[in-house]
């Protein structure tokens, strides 16, 4: 086993795993077979399983998701790719109607073990039509399990729970992350779907980050506690199931709490977040609740424009700096 | 076909039609909440297609789709109570009339999204041939659902992949109000259509119970022999109006008149006639259609509401509606 | 100038006030021809204005809030109807991705200046695709604004400010609203986007809603008064723009604040305002944050069983006697 | 056409040409972020429709688009700023390479979602109309744009509303490391849908600037006269990538060569030469071409990047981006 992966290829290791598992785990997407993906996430796999497990489809995300869905219900787990997080925009009728009412409003009849994986959020000067960070769109629908994972391990090991899943699941891979390494998961790597994770203890304050957003608020961590200022760091790995549990747990610890999303202020998972927090942790909070998120614009072209817009690790220290002096 | 299979046909039509009556009724009692879209004339479509299938095939229906739930083998009682908001019902009540779905034989769903339902069925027809199973899916759609996005989408991946997956329009002529030639640029909606994508495009008397189940019958042949999608246009009129109490008069008079003498109960019952069954045998499946019926009323009247808890399930597999811990 | 108008009718003549001011406002969209909607919203229009100002479209919801935006490029004010706000989903990437992007994205160059509206929320047992609150979808998306009126008044004023509006405004009509009546609007009536109202005053504790959920607040206040409670309720009308301004200055007053939305509470609006308010309203608060919102399910079809996951009277009166004992 | 109007699009299409040589040279040395779309290849389709348009018509593009950016009157200058990240770019900085848009002459913008910018092409001819102005529209795409849902709706409501809207296709046969034959059910996937919405479709070869003017011209007349749209398929290959640096390995050695011979400069070259024009006319107007990009390459990278507080302007009308109080 290498000494590190990369975040890409854990995503093309996790579905392979799941493919020599289970032979009715089948892929679809547009250029996922002989091009490997655009993004190079699923390498290998037309090679390894062939072209009736790895199945490249015409510009229909509709089509996509939709047959997606049909195959669920009929026995297969399909993994359906949507290249760029943006555009659910194009197939939201399932994954906002359908997929995950379907079993509801037949009383239990059928279920939908499908996953859909797209490539998410921004920070790569893509603009912006291909850079936003959608999951909060996701957290909008009841009926959907949203796994957003930071690390190549966990790519693996939630990528691993997530098609063992009988729930549909929406899995965001970060574009920004897909360069980074980290550890190799062990085989039979499995990350319970809705357990956040800890990623660094601290006493002062409380960052709740996902995805791109772990690294960073990692960061500011190591350079506030320079200043003397401990900053715990959970990871959410998934908004749902949310595990406030943990977030609370540690704003027992800290009682100060900053939230760290890519999503725009307004409608972002931040706010949801912090709505438990107003309510259930309001005897534990010594300050204000503050919510580093993007501001609210489409995503800009330019990297100094894009820079304006998405967190930092500057403003996530700057945040934390103003509820120390509360 | 011969008068025994026909009869059985008939009676199931019957059983739909009276269904459909009672439906209605109950909604004027106000037993009915929400909406409905009743299915009395389109009949002959889905007891035809569902006799040209196997009990394993796959179908998928609309909004307006209990003449498939039916004919797919729910109970009238189990449809009712549905409608009625009765925990019998084929959903517990969480459905209702637009979402009658009866997955233990392969009914899987009524989708009040127009067009949506297009791509589940050629997914779980991309499902039986990755699985070798031989089944085929079917997929009954409106007029007004071949102007949608999925619908494009839909046929070109069956067509594309091969898929055993049948494109079932029953042209009734109307969206909602406006008549589909109005916002449509061809005549035949579905089937003129089905050249742009290289698959065959037939048109069926939708309310001859035999013509739709022969055509049925030979594309389901032809796309289980790995021959491909196809689709079937089957013209029909719906006998209410689009949906609770609309009385229709945005249709010309002379149209409504022509199309209820050329209703499919009256057209195979003149079929029997010609296969010389006589008139007591029909009216016998008469009368066993009503009584299933009445009964399925008064059973459904009788049933419990569901239980309010009920309201906080189902939402994932285990059962459970938790979305946070 | 009747006495009475019923919201349903607002809506028609809000469109045709605006229509008879300015000949660029067009309307387009399903059966709201020669059939004035499904909803009896376009009423009139097409006797009125004629086959040039009112187009009957196929079943696509895409090309008619494609073509609306087009048209909005290119000097038309176009109102495009998608009948259920649920549809909003087949057509998510011109609300997602296009129209509130257009202009950001092309450095100024363009407004789209156009109104889409739709029946929106649940109460009438329509069922799980046609009964949802989305107006949750809209607010992830930064670019639109979005209008919910609560009285037949408002729906007037607040359409002549979303016609003229050279911004894209989703403007949700609530279904469970429609047959409710008001005092008409006067002439000329335009109620600024933007400014929330506060309905109802009182000292111990805020009430925010919108649309729907202000009658639920207003009986909840009656009811609270009974006990001797003093709620306040704020109508936000808009949630974008979002007049925080108003939320805090009655929680200024309060001290306490419970928001009452449709919207599930994952992902709802609620949680926007509660984040703000725990930041920037921090001190001012007492007692937690609570937020009555929609269960976290599809909506389903049965009365006994809808009443359960949307918001009701009885339920505010528990959110606000709980926070009481705080 | 007269030999000074070909050459007049020769020299534009040498200038689009250069640019994108440009665009890729400057993307290799790190001058440009992101991602970038090369035209290099489609030069005649813009260039040969651009001028068989009325000034003030609508243009609509893909996130390959910067050669209708260029055929509509930006300059070399604003769009390689704007790919290099400068406050004087097209969009200033905001937009990138997919979305070059200059809405001053009527080039209504560059659109990243596959087929979204159909619709809006059919909104801006049905605006057309209702306005009297005498415009029409025009939407350029790609060969796998004709396979998404957006497509449909967009050809059946122009045919509908019978407007003044023309689709043409850049058939590249690719969409982006995928050959559409793979997936799209028939040969022509624009030309050979047009019947299913009533509409004429028609191919021609996209290479020749003149045939493409020609054919462009035509159709433009016949959707002002309110005959309606129509489908126009031009053939066409693509001489980079599909973006970035993809080097396109997927394409067999010697499709790739077949059309390198059949490319659009050479091809004008060679009608220019029979018409009589001197070789040193042509090499003159390439090396004003050479000029104009050597000097806008120089003025882009010499220009300042855009000031950050630009990041929260432009949302609304206003030119603020405020979204509360
Ligand atoms: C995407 C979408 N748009 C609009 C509607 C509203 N709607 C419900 S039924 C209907 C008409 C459908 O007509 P058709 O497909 O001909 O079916 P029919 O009702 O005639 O059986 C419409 C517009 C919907 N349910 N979904
Ligand atoms: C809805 C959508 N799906 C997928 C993509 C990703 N994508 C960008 S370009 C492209 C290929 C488009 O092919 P074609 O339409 O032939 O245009 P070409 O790039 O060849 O000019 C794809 C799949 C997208 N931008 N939008
Ligand atoms: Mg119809
Ligand atoms: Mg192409």
């Amino acid at each position: 086993m290498a000494d590190v992966i990369t975040y890409r290829e854990a995503v093309a290791e996790g579905l392979a795993r799941e493919m020599r598992r289970d032979a009715s785990v089948v892929c679809l997407g547009e250029d996922i077979g002989e091009a490997g993906g655009v993004f190079k996430t699923t390498a290998g796999l037309l090679k390894e399983f062939g072209p009736e497990r790895v199945w490249d489809t015409p510009i229909s995300e509709q089509a996509i998701v939709g047959a997606a869905m049909g195959a669920a219900m009929t026995g297969m787990r399909p993994v359906a790719e949507i290249m760029f997080s943006d555009f659910l925009a194009c197939c939201w009728d399932y994954l906002a109607n359908e997929i995950p009412k379907v079993r509801y409003m037949t009383g239990g009849q059928v279920t939908v073990p499908l996953v859909v994986r797209t490539a998410n959020g921004g920070g790569l000067g893509f603009g912006a039509q291909h850079s936003q960070a959608t999951e909060n769109w996701a957290l909008t629908v009841p009926g959907l399990k949203i796994a957003a994972p930071a690390t190549p391990a966990d790519v693996i090991g939630m990528m691993a729970a997530a098609i063992r899943s009988d729930d549909p699941v929406v899995f965001f891979e970060h574009k920004g992350l897909l360069a980074s390494k980290g550890a190799p998961a062990p085989p039979e790597h499995v990350v319970e779907l809705g357990r956040a994770a800890v990623v660094r203890e601290g006493a002062d304050v409380t960052l709740v980050a996902l995805a791109s957003m772990v690294p960073v608020a990692l960061k500011a961590a190591a350079l506030l506690a320079e200043e003397g200022v401990g900053a715990e760091v959970v990871d959410l790995r998934c908004l749902v199931p949310l595990d406030m549990s943990t977030v609370l747990a540690s704003l027992g610890r800290t009682s100060r709490l900053v939230t760290v999303e890519e999503n725009p202020y307004q409608g972002g998972w931040g706010a949801t977040v912090v709505s438990v927090v107003a309510d259930e942790g309001f005897g534990l909070l010594d300050a204000p609740v503050r919510r580093v998120a993007g501001e609210c614009v489409p995503l800009p072209f330019a990297d100094a424009l894009e820079e304006e817009v998405i967190p930092t690790v500057d403003k996530v220290v700057a945040a934390v700096r103003s509820l120390a002096a509360y | 076909m011969d008068s025994g299979e026909l009869l059985a046909r008939y009676e199931q039509m019957a059983v739909i039609r009276r269904t459909e009556k009672a439906a209605h009724d109950l909604f004027l009692q106000g037993l009915v909440k929400g909406t409905t879209h009743l299915a009395a004339g389109h009949e002959a479509i889905a007891v035809g297609a569902s006799a040209a299938l196997r009990d394993d095939d796959y179908v998928f229906a609309t909004y307006r789709g209990h003449h498939h739930a039916l004919a797919r083998g729910a109970t009238p009682e189990e449809c009712l109570a549905e409608l009625m908001s009765r925990a019998t019902g084929l959903c517990g009540a969480k459905g209702g009339s637009m979402h009658l779905t009866k997955a233990s034989t392969g009914m899987l769903g009524s989708y009040a999204i127009v067009g949506a339902h297009l791509p589940m069925a050629v997914g779980a027809a991309w499902s039986a041939r990755l699985r070798g199973s031989g089944q085929i899916a079917v997929a009954f759609f409106g007029d007004g659902a071949t102007n949608i996005g999925a619908f494009h989408e839909a046929l070109n991946l069956a067509a594309v992949w091969k898929l055993p997956v049948l494109f079932v329009c029953e042209n009734n002529l109307y969206m909602e109000y406006t008549p589909i030639a109005d916002v449509t640029a061809v005549d035949r909606p579905a089937a003129d259509r089905a050249p742009a994508y290289g698959i065959p495009g037939e048109v069926v008397d939708g309310n001859d119970v035999v013509a739709v189940q022969e055509a049925v019958a030979a594309l389901a042949r032809r796309a289980r022999a790995g021959d491909g999608p196809a689709v079937l246009e089957a013209a029909t009129y719906r006998h209410f109006g689009h949906s609770r109490t609309d009385p229709a008069t945005y249709r010309p008079a002379e149209e409504v008149e022509r199309w209820l003498k050329h209703d499919p109960l009256d057209l195979a019952r003149g079929r029997l006639t010609e296969l010389g069954v006589p008139e007591e045998t029909v009216t016998a499946a008469d009368e066993r259609a009503r009584d299933v019926v009445e009964r399925a009323v008064e059973a459904a009247k009788g049933a419990p509401p569901p239980d309010p808890r009920e309201a906080l399930t189902d939402v994932w597999a285990d059962g459970s509606a938790a979305w946070r811990t």
